[in-house]
């Protein structure tokens, strides 16, 4: 049925363990849990890692060793450490607040910053919800992030909190019109919305990475970078908390458990955006080596084995492209001063949405520059080559007439593949 | 979706519509109303993607909800721009007030 | 016959070529006019535009005349001895007998373009080792012609943008851009006056006694020009009539600019109504040929030439046939003319082929030649030529001498099939009186532009003359020689009017050799060429005799009048009167000479501020003297003459005799070759008559010329008043008309207004009625209508109460009432 | 299992748009308001429709309830005001609202819809001179293509750009042996290029016009100045 809902992964999940001996409600529950268990894992995970890792990197940048004494050496518990106090505060609401939004708005927060993890591939197939709307669900998704932190700021019942709420609706409304262009732009050359799509396009060798396909989307990706960090709040653009101005900005009366959600999902959303930064511009789940990448392309394609070790490798090499950005993003936060509002909205609507429709217009037209000068529509050889259409399940085969010495059909001409789909989907009924 | 037919959607669709007008209805605020017609249009959007889906108008139900929602989008954004012209100018935004050309 | 793809690879490359060079003084205009409102007066770039257009203009020209050249197989040096011309001549004439004989049983008029078809091949096999002579017969081996833009389809009536590419046309465009060029150049040194913010006229004087003073218009006399060398250049590859008469106005409109670009002058701005206003006389003629054209052909273009349709339409394949020869049936006033391409609109009812009416073809032919009589300032219209002399003398130089009259010679030319004997006869009377007019004012003229300007006027009718006469090519070979002389001459006038500032009277003036000898000596160049004179019992063996262009011209000229007055003894006229005229033109340009150059300084102000023009003005002097020497090199058997008589109709070569109504003898080639030699002679002497007769009286003084004048008193008035054709156009026309307008205005006054003056009182009583009706009627309706409205409206307020929420409950409200009422009463 | 959803989904859509009417406080009114909407989006992915679900997500409850927040903050008087309506009127608007629903809801349960689909394509198959639709067989073939719900963005954005994939090649490829070759029976349909260029010009018009009417206007206070 119906892709998208969880419901679909434990009935598939059913279905290919028919060996199981269970009953369908029981594997339902059992199915929960696991899941559950696992989405927990992986949100806590890359939150705690993150924390911790942002503090140590903060105290090098400022000359400082950052936490040093829980979990030995390095402070690896730190973040364990700071949850565990933060559980046992006490969860206070003020009384100029409207409690129910006030109670309500970081749980908005996190359940949007979570939810988007279900579209993001971490390798070839590795996928909660496979669907060729799967980016634009994803950044819808992630947008409604926004409506915690507005309703949070409002709720507070406090000025400081107002402000910040206002400024960060104000920042991710227009943040989110060249987020979405620079989104579009490797769409574009990609010609589809499906992530794993998109990701798997980009094997076989560093060229063949998104943002090689053209100067255009190698500066789109720069923009692209830089939109993020505005739209996760992040320093140089975190005005909606701004500490020395706001006091805590939207999150000046939380506490407890309640303030610890907005920075865990903080933390997910960087790592989210990070994510898809990788897949979308730098290679996804591939090393960017071709041979290592053919050969576990091959290995995939001929065994179920090689499968595992691809999604497993690739799901790796992923989390390593995003852990690199998100320490760019640490980075940056810890190096550059914060703008005030003014520039912030001036950064978006005189420089970046300018910027990113002249990038996207360049992207649009270089393949087509390229076909009528060069004959071929990329610098580098038809990324169609590499690898054929991905299969998904419920997608018609194509037949093999229409295709047949079509194999080297190249990604530019995924319409014409369109019209195969199409007609073969009126032979096969 | 074995159990659930074109009429269940439609019920709910129903009950978004009029809760959308009754909300145009009684509400003063400006803003009120205009959530009233946002009501109103995805109750409508959901008629057009039910019957896209049971009925025989195929794709075409889709893309005409796309097009109501970002019709509605466009809309929203007028209309508060209008709502805010109309704060500067009275200081209020009960619709009750806006009765300059009231015959 | 040339293959069809190497027609039209050929045909392409010279229509582009052509194209290219017609069209950029167009573009050179456009930028001149609009640029020139922007730009500094005192900039001289639109000279170098408009000189790199026309310049480039004839580079084009140059290759496109090298292309034709070629593609023609011409052999251009074709000097052999005279015997052999005539020889080829017969073998010709033998070829096209037995070719008559082979096609004579199936020459029958259904599959008459066929047999046409055949007969181009026929000749086409014997045609290389014949000579130039069998291009002539091949009527149009080497033209080219096509179709533009199709402005307009009426039935079978067709209007389109045509061009047509043939000898004359290149030896035309290369002539016209060449001297355009050099003119253009010169103009930059003689119009340099013009290039300031305030340009002192002296020859217009403001009320308190001062000169008039404006911005200069550099800038718009190089726009002029260069539309000027559009028109010109659009006529001569203008490949249909109607298009020739767009140009034809065209080039009038630049020439009334021009002449009319001092226009502060009165005399200026007369000299260009008159000018444009003759020149209407005569195209209303032009007009009714082309519609008795129009009504009878349905069709302008010239001929078509594609080797694949030839035949199929065009004027001139209509009238002819393929050798040449009119084909008529009946006599007297019922006489007809076939028409042969099938193509024509009228049929008689027992005759399968089209037919026009004999009289009609002469009415068409006179009626063309009424065009050209005004363009080229022919005999009764030669008036407005003179008082032309009013522009700028380059003006003079490029569209009053050298180009724009010589286009009604060259039109003359060009439609020469369509011209029956009596026109020919016509036109050769024309140009008869002409030249004798011209020449005999131009005698006693004094200022020195009059001077040439009579001159040209005497020139072009021996143009004419030698075309009517059946010398085709003596007069178009002419055309291009006088071009280049008399523009070289003009040139040379300009410069010494430059010189002595703008002093025209050669009354004035007198040894000025000394003082600008470069333009003594190129006008000299060009007073030997257009006298005529040769060094006399000697001749350069492949080259013929020693002379300037203008011998070769004239010579043949007086040639063709010597023959046709011998097979036509009682128009011997035709002869006698351009063999004195001959006498008579070396005798003034050589007075014109002495009189400027020689002699002792009669004015000595001007003497003292003469100087030689600067180089920019004498560079063009002798180039053009280069031109004026060495263009007519070889005579009849030259280059420039071959390449003209490439064109020459089919007909014109064998001459016919007993032709027309009339019975005309019009000479063939071999006929005219007989006279030749004994013309040559006679016109020479004639010419070192009258030039002798000039030094005697201007170059040694030896006789006074005042003296004579007193003696001769009233033929000098007459001459000094041209002939009395100013106060006779005076008399008959102009005087008239005035008193008509006097009537006209009369009956306006006391009839027509006192009408309009009841009908207007009338309008005025019937409104103050129907104001009343208005405002007793309508008015009231109206606004009872608008009470009971507004009244409606009052009532209707309360419903309207401007809450929002309200509205959407009357929404609500009717949608579920009228449901219920749809409910209760629909059948179910 | 879809059949819970669907209950989920459809009770939170109805109940937030209930709580939107009922709440005094306009942003608990927005907050509300997302929770209907989101659910809406949710009923969309339940119908298949993915595209249009994420669009809803991304442009009304991302965008629009963002803007109405907005525009709350910037014009509300004093903290949580609001603006009470008469309590007559609230209870007229409800006996209307009541009313309505019950008449909407029994035309929608009164109504045979399969039968009417039925009849409809045979009224289609009438138009269009015996031309064999899908609809024909209600039974087997229902609506668009049921089994592969859930991916509609190319045949959407196909769509958009003026092809109809699911439209004009199906029905060709139906006719049989001569697939991709038989464009003379039915005119291939131009899609919603038109209508997609109108409406971005629209959105851009829109945008400017909004710009305009809300631009800060300097207040000219004359007793001040």
């Amino acid at each position: 049925m119906n892709p998208f809902l969880l419901a679909t992964s434990i009935e598939n999940w059913i279905d290919s363990a028919s060996f199981w001996p269970l009953s369908v409600l029981p594997a339902a529950v059992w199915a929960a849990i696991i899941h559950t268990t696992l989405v927990g894992l992986f949100f806590g995970l890359p939150a705690f890692v993150f924390i911790w890792a942002e503090r140590k990197v903060a105290g090098r940048i400022q000359d400082r060793l950052g936490p040093t004494r829980v979990g030995g050496r390095f402070g690896w518990l730190q973040s364990l450490a700071d949850g565990v106090k933060l559980i046992q505060k006490e969860d206070l609401a003020p009384n100029a607040a409207d409690v129910m939004l006030f109670r309500l708005a970081p749980y908005i927060v996190v359940i949007a910053a979570f939810s988007a993890f279900m579209f993001l591939p971490f390798s070839a197939g590795l996928v909660a919800v496979a669907m060729d709307a799967g980016l634009f669900i994803a950044l819808a998704v992630l947008s409604l992030e926004v409506l915690g932190i507005v309703l949070a700021g409002y709720a507070s019942g406090s000025k400081w909190s107002l402000f910040g709420g206002m400024r960060e609706a104000a920042q991710m409304v227009s943040y989110e019109v060249p987020l979405g262009i620079t989104v579009v732009i490797p769409v574009v050359v990609a010609g589809t919305l499906n992530l794993g799509e998109i990701g798997a396009l980009q094997s076989g060798g560093i060229q063949n990475w998104l943002i090689f396909s053209s100067p255009f989307t190698f500066l789109a990706f720069f923009v692209f970078f830089t939109v993020t960090l505005a739209s996760n709040k992040r320093a140089p653009f975190d005005l909606a908390e701004a500490e020395s101005e706001l006091v805590g900005g939207f999150h000046t009366e939380y506490s407890g458990m309640r303030w610890s959600f907005f920075f865990l999902a903080e933390y997910a959303s960087m790592f989210f955006v990070s994510a898809l930064g990788a897949i979308l511009f730098l290679g996804g789940w591939w090393t960017g080596f071709s041979p290592l990448d053919n050969w576990l392309l091959s290995t995939a394609q001929s065994s179920v084995g090689g499968d595992y070790l691809l999604r497993v490798f690739g799901m790796k090499i992923l989390m390593v492209k995003a852990a690199i950005l998100v320490f760019v993003q640490i980075w940056i936060r810890w190096t550059l001063p914060r703008l005030r509002i003014d520039q912030v909205m001036t950064t978006c609507l005189k420089y970046l949405v300018p910027m990113s429709c002249f990038l996207f217009l360049g992207a649009v037209i270089w393949p087509l520059v390229l076909a009528t000068t060069i004959g071929q529509t990329s610098i580098w050889s038809p990324v169609g080559d590499r690898m054929p259409r991905s299969r998904r399940s419920g997608e018609p085969e194509v037949s093999s007439e229409v295709e047949g010495d079509e194999t080297a059909m190249n990604r530019w001409n995924s319409r014409d593949s369109l019209v195969t789909v199409g007609l073969s989907t009126g032979e096969a009924e | 979706m074995e159990n659930v037919g074109l009429e269940m959607f439609l019920a709910v669709s129903a009950v978004l519509f009029v809760c959308g007008v009754v909300c145009m209805a009684t509400k003063r605020n400006a803003i009120g109303v205009l959530m009233g017609v946002e009501l109103v249009l995805n109750g409508a959007n959901l008629n057009l993607v039910a019957f896209s889906r049971y009925g025989s108008l195929g794709l075409d139900g889709q893309v005409m909800s796309l097009f109501v929602i970002v019709l509605a989008a466009a809309e929203a954004a007028a209309a508060l721009a209008i709502v805010l012209a109309f704060y500067n100018n009275h200081m209020t935004v009960d619709v009750d007030q806006a009765t300059d050309l009231q015959g | 016959m040339m293959s069809p793809e190497f027609y039209s690879e050929v045909g392409n490359l010279l229509m582009w070529l052509l194209t290219a060079a017609w069209l950029l003084p167009l573009l050179g205009f456009v930028i001149e006019i609009f640029g020139g409102y922007w730009s500094d007066r005192k900039s001289k770039t639109p000279a170098y535009l408009a000189v790199g257009c026309i310049g480039t203009g004839f580079l084009l020209s140059l290759v496109a005349l090298l292309t034709w050249v070629d593609a023609a197989d011409l052999n251009l040096w074709h000097f052999g001895d005279t015997e052999s011309a005539a020889v080829a001549h017969h073998e010709a004439d033998a070829a096209e007998a037995g070719h008559e004989d082979d096609h004579s049983h199936s020459h029958d008029h259904a599959d008459h373009s066929n047999a046409h078809g055949e007969h181009g091949d026929a000749h086409h096999d014997g045609g290389h080792h014949g000579g130039h002579e069998s291009h002539a017969n091949d009527p149009f081996k080497t033209a080219f012609a096509g179709t533009f833009y199709r402005l307009g389809k009426y039935g079978s009536l067709d209007i389109t943008l045509d061009w047509y590419i043939d000898g004359l046309t290149v030896a035309m465009f290369a002539m016209v851009t060449l001297i355009a060029t050099c003119i253009h150049i010169f103009a930059i040194g003689y119009m340099s006056d013009e290039l300031t913010e305030r340009y002192e006229d002296h020859f217009v004087h403001t009320e308190d006694g001062g000169h008039f003073h404006r911005v200069g218009r550099f800038y718009r006399f190089f726009a002029y020009l260069s539309l000027f060398c559009f028109a010109m250049l659009g006529l001569v590859l203008a490949g249909n009539i109607f298009q020739v008469f767009i140009f034809w106005e065209l080039v009038g409109v630049c020439s009334y600019l021009l002449i009319g670009f001092y226009v502060e002058r009165k005399t200026a701005s007369t000299a260009a109504n008159k000018a444009f206003i003759m020149n209407r006389v005569g195209d209303f003629g032009f007009l009714i040929g082309l519609m008795i054209l129009w009504t009878w052909f349905g069709v302008f273009q010239f001929a078509e030439t594609n080797p694949e349709t030839v035949g199929s339409t065009g004027l001139f394949q209509m009238v002819r046939t393929a050798d040449g020869e009119l084909e008529t049936q009946g006599e007297g006033r019922e006489k007809v003319v076939v028409l042969q391409a099938q193509q024509g609109i009228h049929k008689d009812g027992g005759n399968p082929h089209p037919t026009i009416p004999y009289f009609l073809l002469v009415a068409a032919g006179l009626g063309i030649f009424g065009g050209c009589i005004g363009k080229s300032a022919q005999f009764p219209l030669q008036t407005w030529l003179p008082d032309a002399m009013e522009g700028p003398t380059p003006v003079s130089a490029l569209v009053h001498s050298a180009t724009m009259v010589a286009a009604g010679v060259y039109l003359v030319g060009r439609f020469y099939p369509m011209f029956t004997p009596e026109v020919l006869l016509v036109i050769a009377y024309t140009g008869c009186i002409t030249l004798f007019v011209g020449a005999t004012i131009a005698v006693v003229a004094t200022d020195i532009k009059k001077v040439l300007a009579y001159s040209t006027i005497s020139q072009l009718g021996y143009m004419m003359l030698a075309l009517g006469v059946g010398g085709w090519l003596a007069g178009l070979f002419h055309l291009i020689t006088h071009a280049f002389f008399k523009s070289l001459m003009f040139l040379c006038s300009g410069s010494v009017i430059h010189g002595c500032h703008h002093e025209q009277e050669m009354t004035k003036m007198g040894g000025l050799a000394k003082k600008m000898p470069i333009t003594c000596w190129t006008m000299f160049v060009g007073v030997v060429a257009i006298s005529g004179l040769a060094i006399p019992f000697l001749g350069i063996p492949k080259l013929g005799a020693i002379a300037f262009s203008g011998y070769h011209s004239k010579d043949a000229i007086v040639a063709a009048g010597m023959t046709f007055s011998s097979l036509n003894p009682i128009h011997s006229l035709l002869f006698f009167v351009p063999l004195i005229t001959a006498g008579i033109t070396a005798f003034y340009m050589f007075r014109m000479w002495f009189m400027t150059f020689f002699g002792k300084p009669k004015d000595q102000h001007v003497y003292d501020h003469a100087h030689e023009s600067p180089r920019v003005m004498t560079a063009p002097l002798l180039i053009l003297a280069f031109f004026a020497m060495f263009c007519a090199i070889g005579g009849e058997n030259g280059p420039l003459a071959q390449l003209i008589l490439t064109t020459e109709p089919v007909h014109v070569a064998e001459g016919a005799m007993e032709a027309g109504h009339i019975g005309l003898n019009l000479p063939g080639h071999h006929q005219i070759h007989e006279f030749h030699a004994s013309a040559g002679a006679v016109a020479l002497l004639v010419a070192f008559g009258g030039t002798i007769l000039a030094y005697l009286f201007y170059g040694l003084g030896i006789v006074d010329t005042g003296a004579m004048q007193k003696q001769f008193g009233g033929v000098h008035e007459f001459l000094r008043e041209k002939w009395m054709f100013d106060e006779l156009y005076e008399w008959m026309w102009v005087r008239p008309t005035l008193v008509v307008a006097t009537w006209a205005a009369a009956f306006d006054r006391c009839v027509l207004d006192r009408f309009l003056g009841f009908l207007a009182g009338m309008v005025v009583a019937i409104s103050s009625w129907d104001r009343r009706f208005d405002e007793a009627v309508v008015d009231r309706l109206v606004n009872a209508v608008g009470e009971a409205t507004s009244s409606v409206g009052r009532s209707l307020r309360y419903v309207q109460t401007g809450r929002l929420r309200q509205y959407v409950m009357f929404i609500a409200v009717s949608v579920v009432m009228l449901f219920f009422v749809l409910f209760a009463y629909l059948p179910r | 299992m879809s059949t819970v959803l669907f209950v989920i989904y459809a009770l939170a859509a109805s109940g937030g748009a209930l709580a939107v009417v009922l709440s005094q406080n306009v942003v608990r009114m927005a907050f509300w308001l997302v929770i209907s909407l989101s659910s809406v989006a949710g009923l969309f992915f339940l119908l298949g429709a993915d595209f249009v679900g994420a669009t809803q997500l991304l442009i009304y409850v991302g965008g629009t309830v963002v803007l109405l927040i907005f525009g709350v903050m910037l014009t509300s008087s004093g903290p949580y005001g609001t603006i009470k309506s008469q309590p007559a009127e609230v209870v007229q608007a409800g006996i209307i609202g009541m009313a309505f629903l019950a008449l909407v809801a029994s035309t929608v349960l009164s109504v045979n819809w399969e039968a009417n689909e039925v009849r409809l394509a045979h009224a289609n198959d009438h138009a269009e001179h015996g031309h064999v639709h899908e609809v024909s067989e209600p039974e087997s073939e229902q609506g668009y293509n049921p089994e592969e719900s859930g991916n509609t963005t190319r045949s959407l954005g196909t769509a958009l750009l003026g092809v109809r994939f699911d439209k004009d090649l199906s029905l060709e490829s139906e006719d049989g042996s001569n697939h991709g070759h038989t464009h003379g029976n039915h005119e291939v349909s131009a899609g919603y290029l038109l209508p997609f260029e109108i409406v971005s010009v629209h959105l851009l018009v829109v945008l400017v016009g909004a710009a305009y009417l809300a631009r800060a206007k300097r207040r000219v206070d004359v007793e001040n100045a």
